[in-house]
């Protein structure tokens, strides 16, 4: 039978390639996996990988090439939300499929997407909850602390909500943004270290971006900000990105995902081998020590949900693989039975809460009894009751 | 909030009974072990309970919940010790293998809890390190329940130090005290902290609440309204020299960003777009010495920097070596095509570094004794390793003045620029001069990108991030102009800094490129325009 | 008695110039439509949507080259800013595609989703007046072409040249980036403008409205190159060249160049803001980092690659490096910067004048040399005058001369 | 010293030097005359290695140089004034005059007689070369190709710009530098009287080719004055 | 109204007899204008037959005194010879007179009533100053024609520029003075490919096309034959009159054939001033200049 073709639409080169290239990688490892355990429907998945080097208008380009040259039948890809808007008209006018695979601001839902990454509420609402509670520390007041761009200020801008209706008074809230690749951190830790000393529980909530995160923390740790006395979570700091960093001087510090490479299972334990022998078989650089992470999870379960979707459509169809999405479950690394939900087109995930270690991996210090479903329209942004499903 | 105090005042009175009197006992109590089956608060209470029941046994325990060890099997607490499961009590071995133990998650709070118990337990030690770390610990977070603990830590006190921390502790929770004489003892005690939290605490004194003053004695008050005035001083002063700091830091690092281009461009005239990528290369280097030095030389870890710069200087100068020998050598003259083929190179040698290393970042720790950094006052610390980067900035600038200034080779440079045939027809080699100077450009590129490997990412596309701002710097400075660029680059480095306090840092860095263009209007030739008839041809 | 301009103008062109025009006119406004409107998808010559999106993406590319090159090759001035011009144009015309949306975005509300979402209630002030079209035209010459004015005007009149120049005008681009990224500025922030719908009511995804917006960046193209072919001949362009090469003298034959470098430079972003305002409708999307300093420098670069001071060069220049791009990200994702970079070292070493220098000396090999050719020829550029005083980034040479 | 044989030499299609053929002895000076534009300078550059020869050959102290590279001509020991001045603007005057002893070790000193041929450079030692007036960077150009004590002395129209009594100090130099018998000097100029008083041969290049050559106390018998004035 | 007294009549009184000042003052000038003659402004004013006066003129650079109190006046159609020793300032001077350099102190006015202190370079040359640089400055990327071309005394503002075309007339004479500096054969090159010296003669050639009021020529026949030289005095002798000329040079023989008064500058000042013969006997001339 003729191949089916998927895309592929991570920047391997530019700003993003840092973060998008592992997600590209996985996606390869899940076709070959899938290839190998006979296919879809009988038929080989072939790849089209393209490369659209961190241009957002690039994006959209080789969206269109996908989906109306290569005749994909679903995409996987994007990584920033820039990058999504990007390619959002695109799948709609052509009628695609993309699984996007990360965290992201809510605030959207396309009938041709699905998010397979948390929204704000399986991510960032319950890591602050966290540490409100006593168990995390018992925060009152709190550092909202971003990358000058949509994702931050949005998540910020539902995390201040929240914290109002928790009764945080708009005084233990500092919020404060950096732009991209901002590399110097003095004056901001030291306006975090002035803002802690008022005397109330302080933690810090970053969402900054994966650039600056080194020289972030490297600043946090000569400062001596310890996490025993203001805690940081962030939200785009994972198994990757502590990669680059001498975690020595983090541990305790904190980050919200609905995977960590660390969580213990069996369908986790095969999902990291499996990953460290495709690296080391493709000559992955440093493949000794290549870590999974959340996106790399997202991805690797969006495929096979789309792959089952086929399956139970029958068909590659974008209608009706949309139609047979809904409700589909897959047992996922992350130790849970994830379901597609039938109207928001995102996932039910559930929530951990890791500390950083001295290795670079997380201890997972908190998380969900069961996976928690999206609610890509936040309740703490008004006007947004009305808006739920498709 | 209200069991926090409680299990605050049991520890205190605890303390208090082992300071007065008792001998540490040898048994361990497993009442006291109790708690560990209980939820997370009782767990808390448990550890603290241990601190104030000293001893190895205690300690033991201790050891075992922060190395994760301690866990919980049928409703004991038990430690995990290899593949035995041990009572924590007793320490005898138990059946049953260590899947049926709920060990125990070190979290923050944990560790916090951890930390205060172990505090307790030291400050009595004959270590005065121990002792002062302990007091450093409790002192941040003093609790009226624990005075007495101070007061009678104090008695026995000698070191100055220790007993200021301890007496500053004890003031803050002396200001709750009912009798206002100590209280005013103790707010004017306080006034010789530079700590915000102490300046809050007084302000909280300064307030009303429901129409009466917090604080009841009017001398108290006056006396607070100094402290905090004494306190806010001493603020100021250290707010003040952290920011200059801070500038000077950020200064020496767009510096050392950008001299390899003062050298490459200013002097010799190349728009090398790949400066970034030297600087990349330098940082790499670094990187596989830290591997090296990680894989043969563990023990000499903490000196992999200083290892470190022959080899950043020597990588960079060879990548130099090679683009000058391979391209640039046919584009002297030609600054258009040198902006071409540099942007090219630029684009290869991320690439490069992406296929041979991988997209991620890498991995660079500062040597313990680059971390950390010494505290000027409560909140103005000044790191190390910030410090280290301004030191290496003047030497790497001292070498490159020698060099320029001093030296026959540096007086060929500048000829060859500026003359290119003529320089030929007094007897210069230009084409081994351009290739040294180029090499040496591009090395000293390679040494910066070893000081931002202290501070920054490591990555294969970590210089496109510095290249914009080192022309910025070297064209501010006044192309060819070496004290140019160091003038810039402080002055940006602290005007930024002053303009981040004042108006965070997105607006700060789009004041200081407002702030470029205008005094570009001021000085079109930069900061040290070259003056005289030959400027203007 | 003065020669009308049209006539002139077609003095000045040779006659190859205006047939390569026309052919090209005819290709990009007749053949191009048909061959996506008409020809069935199974016929070979059937360019699809994908295609036509592309390459009216890069007939606005070439528009901006070509408006770099008569700044930068004509009168001597990098600009490092360019992008800003463009996205200028962008958004200026982006304003209008969003409020366009209507009641179509996500919230239903009758301003931009992204402003709903920051809970504001009404436009603000600078948006006042985006959903009329012709409104939104003005804007698009009007806000580049203001900037670069009041720039220009200080900056020339500062005598800012050289490198300097291009600092500050990388300075510029950067800030408006930093910006317009933020959220409050009220430009979308990092997301921009996407999402677009309709122009004047009709469908922007229709191949006929995508025909549209091709022809019209065709024409846009052909008209800058009209206009710039004019302008370079004219003695305009002389003085201008003469200011690049030695502007102290043109002082003091009694031209101002600070009113010729103005006019050049407010003309070139004039049109890269044209370009710009037709670029977002074909790409669908206009956001900051159409601003950050790395766009404008490749903008140079494709110039630099088609060689700089030749209009059909800067044409060229960007027409093969986004070809070459858009095709090396498909076929060698991981590996295409290499040969990017490779293209931009061997078209330094290889074509010193670009592009359009190898045709040039392919042309003259074909004719045959009028004298026996010398064995200097090769070090023909190296001993060209000005060659290495003509570049306004050589400030470090510069002042040697 | 010099010999330079059937010489060509060619700018884009046009023959600037045709066949050249001469000699530059030592201990003497040999003037070159020619109206503007004949390639007199042309000439010259390609002595010193700026332009290539296209065919013919340059020997020098029985050495062929005509591949050898600039800076190796210099070090075989040939000092050089061109036309323009091309003082390094940017170096002080000392420094100038410290690249004069480029090919010299490390060290060296100025000599002193340069001073004394031109005072002022003394007195402007620390002045960027670029600020000199252009007689003085005239002075400068002259000095720096002298500094290094060269064998052959190459100068293109060393008067343009400089004072009178400067004039007849150059002169004065010109002459005892020849008398010592260790130097070969070759003068290119347009200033007849002087050439006339220094030259002990001459010779005058039209249109790319020498077209008289003769002892310098003939010249004006020659009628080389008239030849120059067509 | 009370408080209105003293401070107010003081004022007043004040106001009053600053309005009659400027009363009389416009008397007195509107007086003179009368017995003069109308000025328009910026247009040149040469009533009392004087192009150039330059008055007390100080530039220093790094404290070294470049020009140093410098006097100096030419007259209209006045060919003038500027002598002295190199670095005298007679470059300096020329840059003053032009815009590039800024005087320090003193005044240089064109005509009576065109400061050039307070002009730039392009509405100096506009006025009819016109500058031959000691170094030839052409357009080396422009052939000799266009050169020419662009020196042409035309409406040099964009608007003009844009739409400018060469009328018949133009041309004509560009091709008049390419015959007269022997150009003629090279028009169509590109002008940096020129030697020397005929680089020299097309920044003559530019000048003359430019039909400044006052030329003033830096070392004009540095490079020149002796042939050229004489027909360059030619040249210069028959455009005084017409024009006014200041001539730097260093030839005596050229200074000689031109005829005009001879100011020698030293140190920045005049040192003589006169006839050539009678500066040449001056021993002072003698010792910083011509030597023995
Ligand atoms: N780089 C060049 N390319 C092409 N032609 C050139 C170049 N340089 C000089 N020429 C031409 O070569 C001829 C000889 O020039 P050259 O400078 O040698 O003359 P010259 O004898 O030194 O004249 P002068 O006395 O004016 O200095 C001239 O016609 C000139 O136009
Ligand atoms: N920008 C400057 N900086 C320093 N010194 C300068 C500058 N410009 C001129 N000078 C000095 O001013 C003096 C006058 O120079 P100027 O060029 O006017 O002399 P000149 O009379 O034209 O000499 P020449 O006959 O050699 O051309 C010289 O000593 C020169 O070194
Ligand atoms: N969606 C994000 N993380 O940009
Ligand atoms: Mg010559
Ligand atoms: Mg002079």
């Amino acid at each position: 039978a003729d191949p089916i073709k998927v895309g592929i639409l991570h920047s391997l080169s530019g700003t993003m390639a840092i973060s998008e290239t592992a997600l590209k990688n996985v996606a390869l490892m899940t076709i070959e996996e899938i290839n190998a355990n006979g296919g879809v429907m009988g038929r080989k998945l072939e790849p089209v990988v393209v490369d659209p080097a961190s241009n957002w208008p690039l994006f959209a380009e080789k969206a269109r090439q996908l989906v109306s040259q290569d005749k994909v039948a679903a995409v996987f890809g994007c990584w920033t939300s820039v990058s999504r808007k990007s390619v959002n008209p695109v799948f709609k006018e052509l009628n695609g499929l993309l699984f996007y695979p990360v965290q992201y601001e809510g605030e959207e839902l396309e009938k041709n997407v699905f998010y397979t990454g948390a929204a704000p509420n399986q991510q960032a609402i319950p890591a602050v909850e966290y540490l409100m509670s006593e168990e995390g520390g018992a925060a009152k007041r709190f550092v909202l602390l971003g990358t000058d761009y949509v994702y931050p200020r949005t998540t910020n801008k539902i995390l201040r909500a929240f914290l109002k209706s928790k009764g945080v008074a708009d005084a233990d809230i500092m919020e404060d943004y950096t732009p991209f690749g901002h590399s110097d951190y003095q004056t901001i830790i030291a306006n975090i270290k002035k803002f802690a000393a008022a005397g109330k529980k302080t933690a810090v909530i970053s969402t900054i971006n994966g650039d600056s995160n080194v020289p972030f923390y490297k600043e946090l740790g000569n400062a001596g900000l310890k996490a025993t006395d203001v805690p940081v979570v962030a939200f785009s700091v994972g198994e990757e990105e502590l990669r680059g960093v001498d975690t020595k001087p983090l541990v305790g510090h904190l980050a919200a995902w609905n995977y960590f490479m660390s969580v213990k299972n069996a369908e986790n334990s095969a999902f990291v081998k499996k990953y460290r022998d495709w690296a080391k078989k493709n000559g992955v650089p440093n493949a000794d020590t290549v870590v999974t992470n959340d996106p790399m999870e997202a991805t690797y379960v969006g495929i096979y949900m789309w792959k089952q979707a086929v399956e139970k459509a029958k068909s590659t169809d974008t209608d009706k693989v949309i139609a047979a999405l809904g409700g589909q479950t897959y047992k996922a690394p992350s130790g849970f039975t994830l379901t597609m939900d039938k109207t928001n087109h995102h996932l039910h995930k559930p929530v951990y809460i890791g500390e950083v270690r001295a290795d670079g991996q997380f201890d997972i210090v908190w998380k969900t009894k069961e996976p928690i479903r999206a609610q890509p329209w936040s309740p703490y942004i008004p006007g947004n009751e009305s808006k739920q499903g498709i | 909030m209200f069991r926090l105090i409680l299990s605050g005042r049991m520890l205190g009175l605890a303390l208090w009974l082992v300071l007065a009197a008792a001998p540490v006992r040898a048994a361990l109590d497993p009442s006291l072990l109790a708690g560990f089956a209980g939820d997370f608060q009782s767990r808390m209470n448990a550890i603290e309970a241990l601190g104030v029941a000293g001893g190895d046994d205690a300690r033991r325990v201790l050891d075992a919940l922060e190395a994760g060890n301690l866990g919980v099997a049928a409703d004991k607490a038990v430690i995990v010790d290899g593949d035995t499961v041990r009572d924590a009590a007793s320490g005898e071995a138990l059946a049953g293998g260590r899947d049926d133990v709920e060990l125990i998650t070190v979290n923050n709070r944990v560790r916090r809890t951890l930390a205060g118990a172990r505090a307790a337990l030291a400050l009595t030690s004959a270590d005065r390190a121990e002792r002062l770390g302990a007091a450093i610990t409790l002192g941040d977070n003093p609790n009226e329940t624990l005075l007495p603990v101070f007061e009678r830590a104090l008695a026995a006190e000698t070191d100055e130090e220790i007993r200021g921390i301890l007496a500053r502790a004890a003031a803050r929770i002396n200001l709750a005290s009912p009798d206002a004489p100590t209280r005013l003892r103790a707010v004017r005690a306080l006034g010789e902290s530079s700590d915000p939290a102490v300046k809050n605490l007084l302000e909280g004194l300064l307030q009303k609440h429901d129409g009466d003053w917090v604080e009841a004695h009017e001398d108290v008050r006056a006396a607070a309204g100094t402290a905090i005035a004494a306190i806010d001083r001493r603020i100021a002063v250290a707010e003040g020299v952290g920011t200059v700091f801070s500038g000077l830091s950020l200064g020496s690092i767009l510096l050392l960003a950008a001299l390899g281009l003062a050298i490459t461009y200013g002097v010799m005239g190349v728009i090398n777009m790949a400066h970034g990528e030297l600087l990349m290369v330098g940082a790499y280097a670094t990187f596989l010495v830290q591997g090296l030095f990680r894989s043969h030389l563990p023990a000499w870890l903490d000196w992999y920097v200083a290892a470190a710069i022959p080899a950043a200087f020597l990588s960079a100068a060879l990548v130099g070596v090679a683009m000058e020998r391979l391209v640039l050598r046919h584009l002297y003259g030609r600054p258009l095509e040198s902006l071409l083929a540099t942007w090219g190179l630029s684009l290869v040698l991320i690439q490069a570094a992406r296929v041979v290393f991988g997209p991620q970042n890498l991995e660079l720790a500062n040597p313990a004794w680059m971390s950390g950094g010494v505290e000027l006052a409560a909140g103005v610390v000044l790191p190390y390793n910030r410090i280290a980067i301004i030191g290496f900035a003047v030497f790497v600038l001292t070498l490159i003045w020698l060099m320029m200034q001093k030296t026959r080779l540096g007086m060929f440079v500048r000829a060859v620029t500026q003359n290119r045939p003529m320089a030929g027809c007094v007897g210069v080699p230009t084409a081994r001069v351009d290739t040294l100077a180029f090499a040496i450009g591009s090395g000293v590129a390679g040494l910066g990108g070893l000081a931002l490997s202290q501070i920054a990412n490591v990555g294969p596309a970590m210089g496109t991030g510095y290249i914009v701002d080192a022309f910025m710097v070297v064209v501010l400075g006044g192309v060819g102009q070496l004290a140019g660029a160091v003038w810039a680059a402080l002055g940006l480095g602290i005007v930024s800094k002053f303009l981040e306090g004042w108006a965070g840092a997105v607006i700060a860095k789009i004041l200081v490129l407002v702030f470029i263009i205008v005094f570009i209007q001021k000085r079109p030739q930069g900061i040290f325009a070259l003056k005289g008839r030959f400027a203007d041809g | 008695m003065r020669t009308p301009f049209t006539i002139r103008l077609i003095q000045s062109t040779p006659r190859s110039g205006w047939l390569a025009i026309a052919l090209f006119a005819a290709v990009t406004l007749a053949g191009v439509p048909l061959a996506h409107l008409v020809l069935p998808e199974s016929n070979p010559l059937h360019l699809s949507a994908y295609t036509v999106s592309l390459l009216g993406k890069i007939l606005c590319y070439m528009v901006v080259a070509v408006a770099m090159d008569l700044i930068w090759g004509y009168a001597g001035i990098l600009s490092l800013g360019h992008g800003l011009f463009f996205a200028l144009g962008g958004y200026a015309f982006g304003m209008y595609l969003m409020r366009q949306i209507g009641r179509d975005g996500s919230y239903g509300a009758d301003i931009p989703d992204f402003m709903v979402f920051l809970d504001w209630k009404e436009l603000p002030w600078y948006w006042a007046g985006s959903d009329a079209f012709l409104w939104a035209l003005f804007l698009v010459v009007a806000v580049p072409g203001i900037v670069a004015f009041v720039f220009g005007w200080f900056a020339f009149r500062s005598r800012i040249k050289g490198v300097y120049f291009s600092i500050i005008t990388q300075a510029l681009t950067y800030a408006a980036m930093l910006l317009f990224f933020r959220n409050e500025t009220g430009f979308g922030g990092n997301n921009g403008f996407t999402d677009f719908k309709r122009i004047l009511g009709h469908s922007i995804t229709s191949p006929e409205m995508r025909v549209t917006l091709f022809a019209l960046s065709a024409a846009l193209l052909i008209a800058c190159l009209v206009l710039g072919r004019y302008l370079v001949t004219s003695r305009f362009g002389r003085v201008l060249a003469a200011i690049r090469d030695a502007e102290s003298r043109v002082m003091f034959i009694g031209y101002n160049p600070l009113h010729y470098k103005l006019f050049m430079w407010t003309l070139s972003a004039v049109l890269c803001g044209l370009a710009g305002a037709l670029y977002v409708p074909q790409v669908g999307i206009i956001n900051p980092s159409e601003m950050s300093p790395a766009n404008s420098i490749e903008i140079a670069v494709w110039v630099a690659v088609g060689g700089r001071g030749t209009l059909v060069g800067a044409v060229l220049g960007a027409g093969i490096v986004n070809l070459a791009k858009s095709f090396f990200t498909v076929t060698v994702p991981e590996y295409w910067p290499f040969f990017l970079g490779f293209l931009f070292i061997a078209v330094t070493l290889y074509l010193p004048d670009g592009v359009v220098g190898l045709w040039r000396k392919l042309r003259a090999r074909r004719a045959p040399p009028a004298a026996p050719v010398a064995a200097a020829a090769p070090r023909r550029t190296a001993d060209r005058p000005g060659k290495s005083r003509d570049d306004a980034a050589t400030t470090a040479k510069g002042a040697t001369a | 010293m010099l010999k330079v044989e059937n010489l060509n030499q060619y700018y884009g299609g046009s023959h600037i030097l045709r066949g050249l053929s001469f000699e530059v002895p030592v201990g003497k000076v040999t003037t070159l005359l020619g109206r503007n534009g004949v390639g007199k300078t042309t000439l010259l550059k390609t002595l010193m290695g700026l332009v290539p020869a296209a065919s013919g050959s340059i020997g020098f102290g029985g050495r062929d140089i005509t591949r050898a590279p600039s800076y190796q001509r210099v070090r075989a020991g040939i000092g050089f004034v061109p036309q323009g001045r091309e003082i390094f603007p940017r170096l002080t005057v000392e420094e100038n005059l410290l690249m004069g002893l480029a090919t010299r070790p490390r060290g060296s000193a100025i000599p002193p007689r340069i001073f004394d041929m031109f005072p002022v450079l003394r007195q402007m030692m620390g002045r960027r070369g670029g600020d000199l007036s252009g007689g003085q960077q005239q002075q400068l150009a002259i000095g720096r190709a002298l500094a290094f004590g060269p064998k052959l002395l190459i100068l293109d129209e060393p008067t343009e710009g400089i004072q009178p009594s400067i004039i007849k100090d150059i002169e004065r130099a010109i002459r005892s530098l020849a008398a010592t018998g260790e130097m070969a000097i070759l003068l290119v100029e347009q200033y007849y009287d002087f050439a006339r008083a220094l030259a002990d041969q001459y010779l005058v290049m039209e249109r790319g080719e020498i077209v008289m050559r003769g002892a310098g106390a003939d010249m004006d018998a020659d009628g080389v004055r008239q030849v120059l004035s067509v | 109204m009370m408080q209105t007294t003293e401070l107010d009549r003081a004022e007043a009184l004040a106001a009053a007899q600053a309005a009659e000042r400027a009363n009389q003052s416009r008397e007195q000038w509107e007086g003179e204008a009368t017995i003069g003659h109308v000025v328009k402004p910026g247009e040149l004013d040469l009533s009392h037959n004087v192009i150039l006066y330059l008055d007390d003129i100080t530039v220093s650079f790094d404290g070294f005194r470049a020009l140093n109190r410098l006097s100096l006046t030419i007259d209209a159609g006045e060919l003038r010879c500027v002598i002295g020793p190199n670095g005298a300032g007679k470059t300096t001077m020329m840059d003053v007179i032009t815009g590039k350099t800024r005087p320090d102190s003193g005044k240089a006015f064109f005509g009576q009533t065109i400061d050039l202190t307070r002009l730039t370079e392009p509405e100096i040359a506009h006025a009819g100053i016109g500058r031959k640089f000691q170094k030839p400055t052409i357009f080396e990327q422009h052939t000799a024609f266009e050169n020419l071309e662009l020196a042409m005394k035309t409406d040099k503002r964009v608007r003009r520029t844009l739409f400018a075309s060469l009328r018949d007339d133009e041309r004509d004479r560009i091709a008049e003075v390419l015959e007269q500096i022997r150009l003629t054969g090279e028009a169509d090159r590109p002008a940096g490919l020129l030697s020397h010296g005929q680089k020299q003669w097309l920044e003559i050639g530019m000048l003359l096309m430019q039909e400044p009021r006052l030329l003033l020529l830096d070392e004009p026949v540095a490079g020149m034959t002796d042939d050229e030289t004489e027909r360059t005095a030619e040249l210069f002798v028959s455009l005084a009159g017409r024009h006014s000329l200041m001539v730097v040079e260093h030839d005596m023989a050229f200074v000689e054939a031109l005829g005009g008064k001879v100011t020698v500058l030293c140190e920045g000042s005049v040192l003589a001033e006169g006839d050539l013969a009678t500066v040449q006997a001056d021993p002072r001339v003698i010792e910083v200049y011509l030597g023995r």
